[in-house]
């Protein structure tokens, strides 16, 4: 990467991390829908997709072409700009998170010293595209999606950020690479659990994933705010779903987990990559795991849960951080 | 509840109180009323902690039989009244006692056409709105039979019927035999 | 159904309805329910039925009583042998037919596998409307075991029609015998799992306590039978209130529960489970040797004139078939009182002023075969 | 103050016994069939579609044509016709028609059979693209069967 900084325009760099981001956008849909698939067969007693390839490998190709050639249905009373809209803000803001990931000490995109706030803002633009392709869908249960997702997602940024925020007045600084390398000798993880347990609970939430996958809660919303997409425009929204999971397990990997930090390979030069990745999709499994064991949260249990338990849990965590690195 | 305490609150609203042989029909008591103490009998078996089995009407001339089914939670007692409807089809809804009957009235409505007065929605609930006046379940033209055609034949129907039944049937079945 | 919605959209502004289904995942079948909702709350509600109707007590007007049987097993896919043994025992007791006792037996054991498996399958999909996906998937597992065992002794696998009018159609054997024991103690064995999975799942207790709030005076008024009314804490059980068949042999308790609410229900089907494994097990251990059909049933059943009523207990309630007849071998009227329906006719007083989830759950908590409703 | 927190331990200990049940199933075997590639043994009493019996000692059915099952039928599915034939004692079955689109299994039709030529087949693959495929000539069937 560093041959890229001297020899290369910053033009040229960031084509290719574009290209990069796309490429993980799309693995990782390929590779957590074909998971997440196999382990809820496993889970359930059943062997999951078998037929297309080799116990099913190839399912998630298939079904990807399929969607592909599928008709895209406007719905006569939808508010067409914004219906086409809304799949597209779902899954194009993802990919500016991926750049300024360190996915080793030598592999990121751009190490911003604001890294963090940048995940963050661009994290919370799903939630409009929820909302627009809920509201623009003019269909009942869409418009219920879509304002759950939103009174949800507003309420469960708060104690993400504030877990978050321990963090950072730990080691001072927003840059993901210097928090990432702060931990050197022991993971936060083990310094804050609390605030890693609850950003899990909130990464679960932002999300909108089950137990907390309100805004989709099929047997209450039918599909919720999905409900009238089809097509390509509804394996955006699937896409970029796949990718925020990415993004959040990436941040608990940074911040809580020691980024790439692990001990080194032999006979790999980034070997931070691999363990980097590792941790991701350790989380990720973790998501896939609770999505098929719990049953779904009411709605006004989930704000419940978040305003008398979370915020107040992650403001005293945050307190006593700041009183130990005042005194430290 | 006191069942004699029942009965003789019953016999201020019935023509008839009859007990039957649950062994043989499934019931206990079979109470016949006029067609204006549907309600205060209703009253009275809400009180006495009865609760609405179901109610159904049967197409008999000269006037459809409206059977109403009680039946009790802590003992055996299960109670069949039976009215019948006046001459234009109509009868007092006890929808506002029994709020389970709602529905059934107006299922009866529907299958039957029956009118239920004062029944707080009498929309079609099974038939589609077009065919309110389809009214499937009454009989066609000439089927219909009077209404003591089917009345136990004795009054007292406690073993009766068997010894009845079996000779009666018998040179059915082996008729039936002959043929095969 | 234009007039409904109409009906509902008069009567404020700022309400709107929603129409939930006819299909919908959660309300298991062509059922629809209006909705009128201010915010997520659903202030009104207005179950529209008959989109599956299918007039069955018309059809029973129209041929032999005996011929009816088949039909009964499809009212009720889930309860189907035991709506069999509601009708055969009608039949029974009209004609004065005398059931020999080993027949007897094996439809008690046979109801109580079917109640078992209606159980287990309103359990995994009681759990589904409530977001749960994976226990349905056991409990399908243990469901077909059941289902494997009857299959081999009616020869079908939901819509049974294994009763006749005097006895069962088909002798069980010793394989029977061992099948059905061996899953006495697998679904033992399985009550921890469900235990730890989802009955005492956080979750779950937050979902189902204190939703649908149901009393015994008002299950009275409704006519609401079955394990919504052992929620309620009286213990109504037609197996043991009016014996049939040879109920008052077994030894068996009435799983009851005192709040009446959705986790009420809940627990109490759940403890159903244990009693009619007792049940199938003492009647295992007694089970007499003999014939399985009575030595004479005429061929053509003459059914003297009057009227006759069996109720049985389904899964869901109390079952009641009532026949008119004027004496000949085809009813005059049948009436069949499902419990389903009855205990629907709840739902716009207990959902009134409830989040959509808790209706949801509520209407869950009846278990709802609609095609009882729709008969 | 203290329910707050015992309410808090003792929700997350449901949760994780609950992650604890399905972790073991993630390693637990499979329970299901991958039905088109593995069958499983069909119970010899199940009720399939009614067929005559083709028995060993005559190598035909025994069917008279005495149309006990087709005034049995509830859904008046089965069709006999016999004709007299010269030399033949009784009737001889010529059309024996079943339509399965009605046929509700209750199986009536074989209990009444007073020669036991009618059974249950085995065939449970049933599915057909048209009407026509589910009218069974019963006569044709025993012929072309071993």
């Amino acid at each position: 990467m560093e041959i890229f900084n001297s020899l290369l325009p910053e033009l040229i760099r960031i084509v290719v991390c574009a290209v990069c981001g796309a490429v993980i956008v799309f693995g990782n849909a390929l590779v957590m829908g074909y998971a997440e698939r196999k382990l809820a067969g496993r889970i359930m007693l059943r062997p999951g997709p078998m037929e297309v390839g080799f116990h099913g490998l190839y399912q998630l190709v298939v079904d990807g072409l399929k969607l592909m050639g599928k008709q895209l249905v406007i719905p006569v009373n939808a508010d067409k700009p914004l219906y086409m809209l809304a799949p597209l803000l779902a899954f194009a803001p993802v990919f500016v998170p991926l750049l300024v990931l360190p996915f080793s000490e030598k592999i990121q995109g751009f190490d911003l010293d604001i890294g963090m706030l940048v995940i963050l803002a661009f994290a919370s633009i799903n939630v409009l595209a929820i909302l627009i392709g809920g509201w623009s869908s003019n269909n009942k249960y869409s418009l219920f999606g879509a304002i759950r997702s939103v009174a949800q997602n507003v309420a469960y940024e708060i104690p993400m950020l504030i877990s978050l925020l321990a963090i950072v007045f730990m080691t001072n600084t927003f840059s993901l690479k210097e928090i990432a390398a702060a931990q050197s000798p022991v993971w936060f993880v083990v310094i804050q659990p609390l605030a890693f347990l609850i950003y899990i609970v909130a990464m679960v939430a932002e999300t909108n994933r089950a137990p907390f996958d309100l805004p989709e809660a099929e047997s209450e919303l039918t599909a919720g705010f999905h409900t009238e997409y089809s097509g390509m425009s509804f394996s955006l929204f699937v896409l970029g779903e796949y990718a925020n999971m990415f993004i959040v397990c990436s941040v608990a990997t940074v911040f809580f987990l020691g980024g790439s930090s692990g001990i080194p390979l032999p006979f790999f030069e980034y070997t931070g990559i691999v363990w980097f990745l590792m941790k991701v999709y350790l989380l990720m499994f973790f998501l896939v795991w609770i999505r098929w064991t719990y049953p779904r949260t009411r709605f006004d249990q989930l704000m419940n849960f978040c305003w008398k338990y979370l915020i107040p849990f992650s403001l005293v965590n945050l307190l006593i951080t700041v009183v130990m690195v005042k005194l430290v | 509840m006191d069942i004699n305490k029942v009965k003789k609150q019953w016999q201020g609203l019935t023509t008839a109180i009859e007990e039957v042989d649950y062994a043989v029909s499934g019931y206990d008591y079979n109470l016949s009323l006029e067609r204006d103490k549907v309600r205060d009998l209703a009253v009275l078996m809400l009180d006495e902690g009865f609760y609405l089995v179901g109610l159904m009407a049967v197409h008999v001339a000269p006037a459809i039989e409206m059977v109403y089914q009680f039946a009790y939670h802590e003992s055996r007692c299960r109670v069949m009244a039976r009215t019948s409807v006046d001459e234009n089809g109509e009868i007092a809804t006890i929808s506002d006692i029994f709020q389970g009957a709602n529905w059934h009235e107006r299922e009866v409505r529907d299958l039957h056409g029956v009118v239920f007065i004062d029944h707080p929605y009498l929309h079609p609930l099974i038939l589609a709105e077009e065919d309110v006046d389809l009214k499937p379940l009454l009989k066609a033209e000439g089927k219909v039979k009077n209404v003591d055609a089917i009345r136990r034949k004795p009054p007292e129907p406690a073993p009766e019927p068997k010894p009845k039944v079996v000779p009666e049937v018998k040179p059915e079945a082996t008729k039936n035999q002959e043929q095969s | 159904m234009s007039m409904d919605i109409e009906v509902l959209e008069d009567s404020s502004h700022h309400r709107y309805v929603l129409n939930m289904g006819p299909q919908h995942p959660s309300t298991h079948g062509v059922l629809r329910v209006l909705l009128e909702l201010e915010g997520e709350y659903a202030m009104h509600l207005l179950p529209v039925l008959g989109y599956g109707h299918r007039c069955h007590e018309k059809i029973a007007e129209f041929k032999p009583a005996k011929s009816f049987m088949p039909n009964t097993a499809r009212m009720d896919y889930l309860g189907a042998l035991i709506y069999n043994h509601g009708f055969a025992q009608l039949l029974e007791k009209a004609v004065g037919i005398e059931v020999p006792e080993r027949a007897e037996y094996i439809r008690v054991i046979t109801s109580e596998l079917n109640r078992i498996q209606s159980h287990l399958l309103w359990y995994g999909a009681y759990l589904l409307d409530l977001g749960a996906f994976t226990p349905i998937m056991y409990a399908f597992d243990d469901r077909e075991h059941i289902l494997d065992i009857l299959e081999d002794v009616t020869g079908s696998r939901l819509t049974y029609c294994y009763f006749r009018v005097g006895g069962v159609s088909k002798d069980i054997d010793e394989k029977f015998v061992t099948k059905t024991r061996a899953f006495i103690d697998r679904l033992r064995s399985r009550y921890s799992l469900y235990e730890t999975l989802v009955n005492g799942n956080v979750i779950l207790e937050n979902r189902l306590n204190d939703v649908g709030d149901l009393n015994p005076h008002t299950c009275n008024r409704y006519g609401i039978t079955g394990p919504l009314l052992r929620g309620t804490g009286v213990a109504y059980d037609i197996r043991r209130a009016e014996p049939y068949s040879i109920y008052s042999q077994f030894d068996f308790e009435i799983p009851t529960a005192t709040k009446g609410d959705c986790m009420a229900s809940f627990m109490v089907r759940f403890r159903e489970l244990e009693q009619s494994l007792r049940i199938i097990e003492q009647a295992l251990d007694g089970l007499p040797e003999g014939p399985v059909m009575a030595a004479k049933v005429p061929k053509k059943l003459n059914i003297p004139a009057g009227d006759y009523n069996s109720s049985v207990e389904s899964p869901r309630g109390e079952l009641s078939f009532y026949l008119v007849s004027d004496g000949t071998d085809v009813p005059y009227r049948l009436k069949v009182r499902t419990p389903s329906y009855s205990n629907l006719s709840v739902v716009p007083e207990m959902c009134q002023g409830m989040l959509i989830s808790d209706v949801v759950s509520a209407m869950g908590a009846l278990d709802l075969v609609i095609p009882e409703i729709d008969r | 103050m203290k329910s707050y927190f015992s309410e808090l331990f003792r929700g997350a200990w449901s949760l994780i016994l609950g992650l604890k049940v399905t972790i073991k199933a993630m390693f637990s075997p499979i329970v299901t069939c991958q039905y088109p590639r593995e069958k499983l043994e069909i119970t010899p009493n199940y009720r399939g579609h009614i067929d005559l019996v083709k028995f060993a000692d005559t190598g035909t059915h025994k069917c008279i044509s005495c149309g006990s099952c087709m005034r049995e039928c509830p859904s008046d599915c089965i069709v006999v016709e016999g004709e007299k034939r010269e030399g033949v004692k009784g009737k001889v079955c010529v059309v024996f028609n079943l339509d399965f689109t009605k046929c509700s299994l209750c199986g009536a039709c074989v209990e009444v059979c007073p020669t036991k030529t009618l059974d249950y087949s085995n065939d449970y693959e049933l599915a057909g693209y048209e009407r026509a495929n589910f009218h069974f000539d019963l006569l044709k069937r025993v012929e072309e069967r071993e």
